[in-house]
């Protein structure tokens, strides 16, 4: 149910856009800017949000042996005990996705023993298709930037390399990544009753979204084409604030455009905003040196102390007096 | 090994013997069906009939070569002669019908260059272990064709084809042809071209480029025709004359004919 | 993490993001046009001027309608192609588009390196008045 | 059994994956340097095209098949005969299996890049899939290819899920490495069901890989051997070829061990009496290859069809008689190491013996390949030899030297020696006994009887 709520909502959506057809200034400049604000601000607002909200502990809860005694082998990128350890922690969580590696399935065996499995196809999935968006997005450069950079050509030509010459114009190896990855991201909640059970609207929403996008999109570059250079003058128009609608883009891009909009604005405002999330995540970004550096409590309030040396200034004659031995004379 | 493994093992036997005995079915008929047109179904097939006596002519013989050259902007001033781009090139009497040739040998044939180029075979060995299906046998008029478009240059035609008839593009062609012809593309390097029987041409309802050139020296010193339609020029030579065509044993079929 | 590092985190993002922005903007190309198409054609004589099919069907599927082209020539053996309005083309590069667009200097390139394609055409296919092996 | 003696063998045979010495990445850097000059030889090709090559219109096929040809060849060493000596029960297989299907798996790689290598435009590869002609042999070899590299690849990590297992367990072991074990060990724990569905897993792939096997280098001989060339378009090919690749491959098995039992001293693993049963069938190997051999060429020659003669005559007494005599040669001195040296020098006969196998057999797919493409047919043009270039050179070289890399690297990675299956043969030893005894007359058990 919920994900078919999902998919008619992604559907609509889509048939909205097809409406920039007939409504090329609304679809194509003025709810683009309007998305990518959203996106931006979304994004700068939550952060900034999570950057007030104070952090009481450092958290040593990862894996693997914090730095101890000389001979206690550190585990040194689970439980890094320097910024560059946590640099290089968190470059694998971003990049390889380190703790989706982690990944296992528990099965009930026969014999009614619990055994505990590695399980790749998640970290496959996911790896197929965030470095496949990566890669797409990087490519999508070359219609939001003229000269487009050297680099982004051979990108392009390296994606093409490939499946060269398998279709006409040629078909990008990352297009088809994207599309298998996501399938799999979906089919994976959809297949297995416990995922199902957990799974809410909006987790199917961005993922409809996101094939939403790449089949349109690729639709648009293989199927039903229309006039590129339009679409590179309104993208050029864009960013250089001096935006162009011609009327020789055809209904599918907007469609495909308005999708992308729609995601531009849901991002910071939902799950997908794990992009920035992930950077904050305490288990990821803090060095574990409590042993070693101290780290104040931002809630503690100033508590009244009151030292022995305090103490004994007060009291010194008396204490004298009574023939209490005193630190100072 | 208990009982139940070993009948599973004797199933998975069974089932994979049948899957092969499956796979072969088809697979003998893409083999039968690769070169020979289908019994009782008349293809039409283009042939050329050459004169070897007309042809001991070395103006003749470079006015063709040439005008292939031309026609096709084929590369030329390779140094070396085993790398040459060759659509119709010339070879001994006795090496290209070595079947034919005895040490008594008539001497205006000893030594002579013979004209040479595909054979457009009927079954020919070339289109049969192309894996691409870059080179096929044309239905429409049974020439055997290229599509640079799609060669991989696994160079197995050349291998294949015993004739000789099939050249590689070693290098980049285009810095060794003099004068392109903007009529007709080059070719990239790294894959394999050969005679066309100028399909280029055909398409036009022209003869072949050799074939002119060659009439315009001596007339008749090539034939070009439908082998396959009986009033044809070429048929009506083939019913009168005697000809022979080049390794005729190796079962390929060339519908390149000489007339001794 | 202090908040001096989210800043400026956030301040690598923004510039990151808006790349296309300051980088199209310094860069300042603007779209070329392609020029027109030889009047004097003879391909089109006594016909009405126009391409094999209509602008908006060509600029989007040229390289489709080329590829088939390709395939019918090629592979089928077959010559002319019918366009939708009904005339009958000869299906070949050189002989039918060439004739209007002699150079792709003029023309295709001034699409293809605004949408930075590279196709291979011209390894192979020569322009009518020239046979520059130059690159794309 | 003891828990001692099974840890001692775990400890031996586990050592070289934890302790890495410097000799080891002193010879890895040599092979990184090997393998990146062989791709700066490759790119040169690219850009150049194939004219930086030795070969021409005639003998458009040259090192790159050779070396196609003879890496699956190798191949054979490892997957067909470890499953033949599973299925026949040969007890003493177990320390030598795995060393033989790494050759397979890492043989296969190469050989298939060869193909790559040997391509004009190497980037429309997958055409051969979306316009696929089933009738050409090269498209029958990419499917039995695949599936062979799919099944050994199969074949070999199924033997190794328990000794995953064990290294996954192992304290010494961390990090990365870790977490591929724990991965690839599939949550082995060494239970009776888990080992029941392994053996009946192994047991399956090790019959079904010996067809496959088979077919594959069938199907690389009649790439060769469906074309009408003389010397190729023989019967007798595809026999041929199984039987010099299983040939090579022994010989490659045998150098392999002889180099990891030196570097890695497992003398008490793989010991002479293992050398002296692959010697044994080695020897059969090579008289068999002597029988073919000798059919091959006697029919040819007594036959005497001109085009045939050509190319025999240019083996036996023209222009590639040295290569063709030298391998002769080869083979016959290995044939007398074998026969002569072997019960007394096991090892150091076996290796020499197999040394000169494998350099013989390269020349023998060299001289398959080359001669007959030389001597046309038809020859239209004087004969020219073909040499390979520094091209060809380098990449050949760069292509032997990732073949050893792709070891290295597996040795540091993995047991070599598949750890539980050496431990496991004492078990396996009582039950021998046991069928052992069934033979005997005046015994009769509850087995022999059902």
């Amino acid at each position: 149910m919920n994900a078919v709520i999902s998919l008619v909502a992604v559907v609509v959506l889509f048939l909205v856009g097809l409406l920039g057809g007939w409504a090329g200034i609304l679809f194509g400049v003025i709810i683009p800017y309007l998305a990518v604000a959203l996106f931006l601000g979304g994004l700068i607002y939550r952060v900034i949000s999570w950057a007030n909200v104070p952090v009481p502990f450092r958290i040593p809860t990862t894996c693997g042996q914090q730095q101890s005694l000389p001979w206690i082998e550190q585990a040194k990128v689970d439980n890094p005990s320097t910024t560059f350890g946590v640099i290089v922690r968190m470059a694998l969580e971003v990049l390889i996705f380190r703790s989706l590696l982690r990944n296992t399935k528990t099965v009930l065996r026969e014999s009614g023993k619990i055994a505990y499995a590695g399980s790749l196809a998640l970290w496959l999935g996911a790896m197929m298709f965030h470095w496949s968006l990566l890669v797409i997005l990087l490519r999508h450069l070359r219609f939001l930037t003229e000269p487009a950079p050297f680099l982004i050509t051979i990108l392009q030509e390296v994606d093409g390399f490939l499946l060269l010459q398998v279709w006409m114009p040629v078909l990008y190896l990352s297009s088809i990544l994207f599309l298998v990855g996501l399938a799999y991201l979906l089919f994976r909640r959809l297949a297995s009753p416990q995922l199902r059970y957990i799974s809410l609207a909006i987790d199917y929403f961005p993922l409809f979204l996101l094939l939403g996008i790449g089949i349109s999109g690729l639709w648009l570059r293989h199927l039903s084409k229309t006039d590129v250079g339009s679409i590179k003058e309104l993208a050029v128009g864009l960013v250089t604030f001096s935006p162009v609608v011609n009327n020789t883009i055809n209904s599918l891009f907007f469609g495909h455009i308005f999708l992308v909009c729609v995601l531009l604005a849901y991002f910071p405002f939902s799950k997908l905003v794990h992009m920035a999330g992930v950077f904050l995540s305490p288990t990821r970004n803090m060095a574990n040196n409590n042993r070693a550096v101290r780290h104040v409590n931002p809630w503690d309030y100033p508590v009244k102390t009151h030292s022995y040396e305090e103490y004994e200034d007060e009291w010194r004659e008396k204490m004298k007096g009574a023939g209490v031995p005193v630190d100072k004379e | 090994m208990d009982e139940s493994r070993r009948s599973f093992l004797k199933g998975i036997g069974v089932a994979a013997a049948a899957a092969g005995l499956g796979c072969t079915f088809p697979l003998l008929r893409a083999l039968a069906s690769s070169g020979t047109p289908a019994a009782g179904v008349q293809t039409r097939q283009l042939c050329m009939v050459i004169d070897i006596e007309k042809c001991l002519n070395e103006d003749l013989i470079k006015d063709c070569t040439e005008a292939c050259r031309i026609e096709h902007n084929l590369p030329g001033g390779e140094s070396d002669p085993e790398r040459q781009i060759r659509w119709m090139w010339t070879q001994k009497f006795e090496h290209t019908f070595p079947d034919q040739a005895h040490s008594l040998t008539p001497k205006e044939l000893r030594g002579e260059q013979v004209p040479v180029m595909c054979n457009h075979c009927t079954n020919p060995a070339c289109v049969k272990v192309c894996p691409t299906k870059a080179t096929w046998k044309r239905e429409s008029d049974g020439v055997v064709m290229m599509d640079m478009h799609r060669c991989i240059g696994c160079r197995y035609c050349v291998v294949g084809c015993p004739y000789g008839a099939r050249s590689f593009n070693w290098h980049e062609p285009r810095p060794h042809i003099k004068n392109i012809r903007p009529e007709y593309p080059t070719r990239m390097r790294g894959v394999v071209e050969k005679c066309t029987f100028c399909a280029e041409r055909l398409r036009e309802g022209r003869e072949p480029a050799c074939v002119e050139a060659a009439n315009r020296i001596t007339e008749g010193a090539m034939t070009f025709g439908e082998l396959s339609d009986p009033n044809s020029k070429v048929s009506a030579l083939l019913k009168t004359t005697r000809t022979i065509s080049r390794q005729n044993a190796l079962g390929t079929g060339p519908n390149v004919y000489y007339i001794v | 993490m202090s908040k001096g590092i989210i800043i400026a985190g956030l301040i690598v993002f923004l510039i990151v993001a808006t790349f296309p922005v300051w980088y199209t903007s310094a860069a300042g190309g603007s779209r070329p046009q392609p020029e027109p198409p030889a009047r004097d054609a003879k391909v089109f004589e006594g016909k009405e001027y126009r391409c094999v099919e209509d602008k908006v069907y060509m600029t989007g599927n040229h390289m489709q309608l080329l590829d088939n082209w390709r395939n019918l020539v090629v592979r089928e053996g077959e010559r002319f192609y019918t366009s939708e309005a009904g005339e009958q083309y000869e299906m070949s590069l050189t002989k039918t588009c060439l004739k209007c667009h002699p150079e792709r200097d003029r023309f295709c390139n001034k699409c293809h390196d605004y949408a930075n394609v590279y196709p291979t055409c011209w390894n192979c296919h020569v322009e009518l008045n020239g046979n520059e092996p130059k690159g794309n | 059994m003891s828990d001692t003696r099974q840890d001692r063998i775990t400890n031996h045979l586990t050592r070289p994956i934890i302790k890495t010495g410097r000799a080891y990445y002193g010879t890895l850097v040599l092979l990184v340097i090997a393998v990146i000059w062989g791709l700066i030889a490759y790119i040169v090709q690219l850009t150049r095209g194939l004219t930086v090559t030795g070969m021409n219109n005639n003998v458009a096929w040259g090192m790159y098949i050779t070396n196609f040809v003879f890496f699956i060849g190798i191949s054979h060493a490892g997957t067909l005969i470890s499953a033949i000596l599973r299925v026949s029960g040969a007890e003493w297989r177990r320390p030598i299996t795995r060393v033989a299907e790494a050759i397979t798996v890492f043989a296969l790689v190469l050989g298939g890049i060869q193909i790559l290598l040997d391509m004009g435009r190497p980037e429309r590869a997958l055409n051969v899939i979306f316009y696929g002609r089933l009738g050409s042999p090269l498209l029958w070899d990419v499917i039995c290819i695949s599936i062979y590299l799919l099944s050994s690849l199969f074949y070999l990590l199924l033997p190794l899920i328990p000794d995953m297992g064990i290294l996954r367990d192992n304290p010494d072991i961390k990090g990365w490495r870790k977490e591929i074990y724990r991965l690839l060990s599939f949550g082995w724990d060494g239970n009776p069901e888990q080992k029941r569905r392994l053996e009946i897993a192994i047991g399956i792939m090790a019959i079904a890989i010996i067809p496959i096997a088979i077919s594959v280098h069938s199907v690389v001989s009649w790439i060769f051997g469906m074309t009408i060339r003389p010397m190729w378009h023989t019967t007798i090919l595809a026999p041929y070829f199984v039987v010099g690749a299983i040939f090579s491959g022994i010989a490659a098995l045998i150098l392999a061990m002889a180099i990891i039992r030196k570097v890695y001293k497992l003398e008490d693993y793989l010991k002479p009496i293992h050398f002296r049963f692959l010697g044994v069938l080695l020897i059969t190997m090579t008289a068999l290859w002597f029988y073919f051999t000798i059919s091959e060429y006697l029919t040819a020659g007594y036959g005497g069809l001109s085009e045939e003669m050509h190319v025999l005559s240019a083996k036996l007494t023209g222009e590639f008689s040295g290569l063709f005599w030298f391998m002769v040669m080869s083979m016959t001195i290995a044939f007398i190491a074998l026969v002569f040296f072997r019960s007394k020098h096991a090892i150091g006969a076996t290796v020499i013996a197999s040394i000169f196998i494998v350099i013989g057999m390269w020349i023998e797919r060299y001289s398959i390949i080359v001669p007959t493409l030389t001597n046309y047919a038809v020859p239209s043009h004087e004969v020219r030899i073909y040499y390979p270039s520094w091209v060809e050179w380098s990449i050949t070289i760069a292509s032997f030297c990732g073949f050893v890399l792709l070891y290295f690297i597996f040795v540091k990675l993995f047991p070599i020696i598949s750890i539980w299956e050496v431990e496991e043969a004492e078990e396996a030893l009582g039950e021998k006994i046991e069928v052992i005894k069934d033979y005997m007359p005046g015994k009769t058990s509850a087995t022999t009887e059902s």
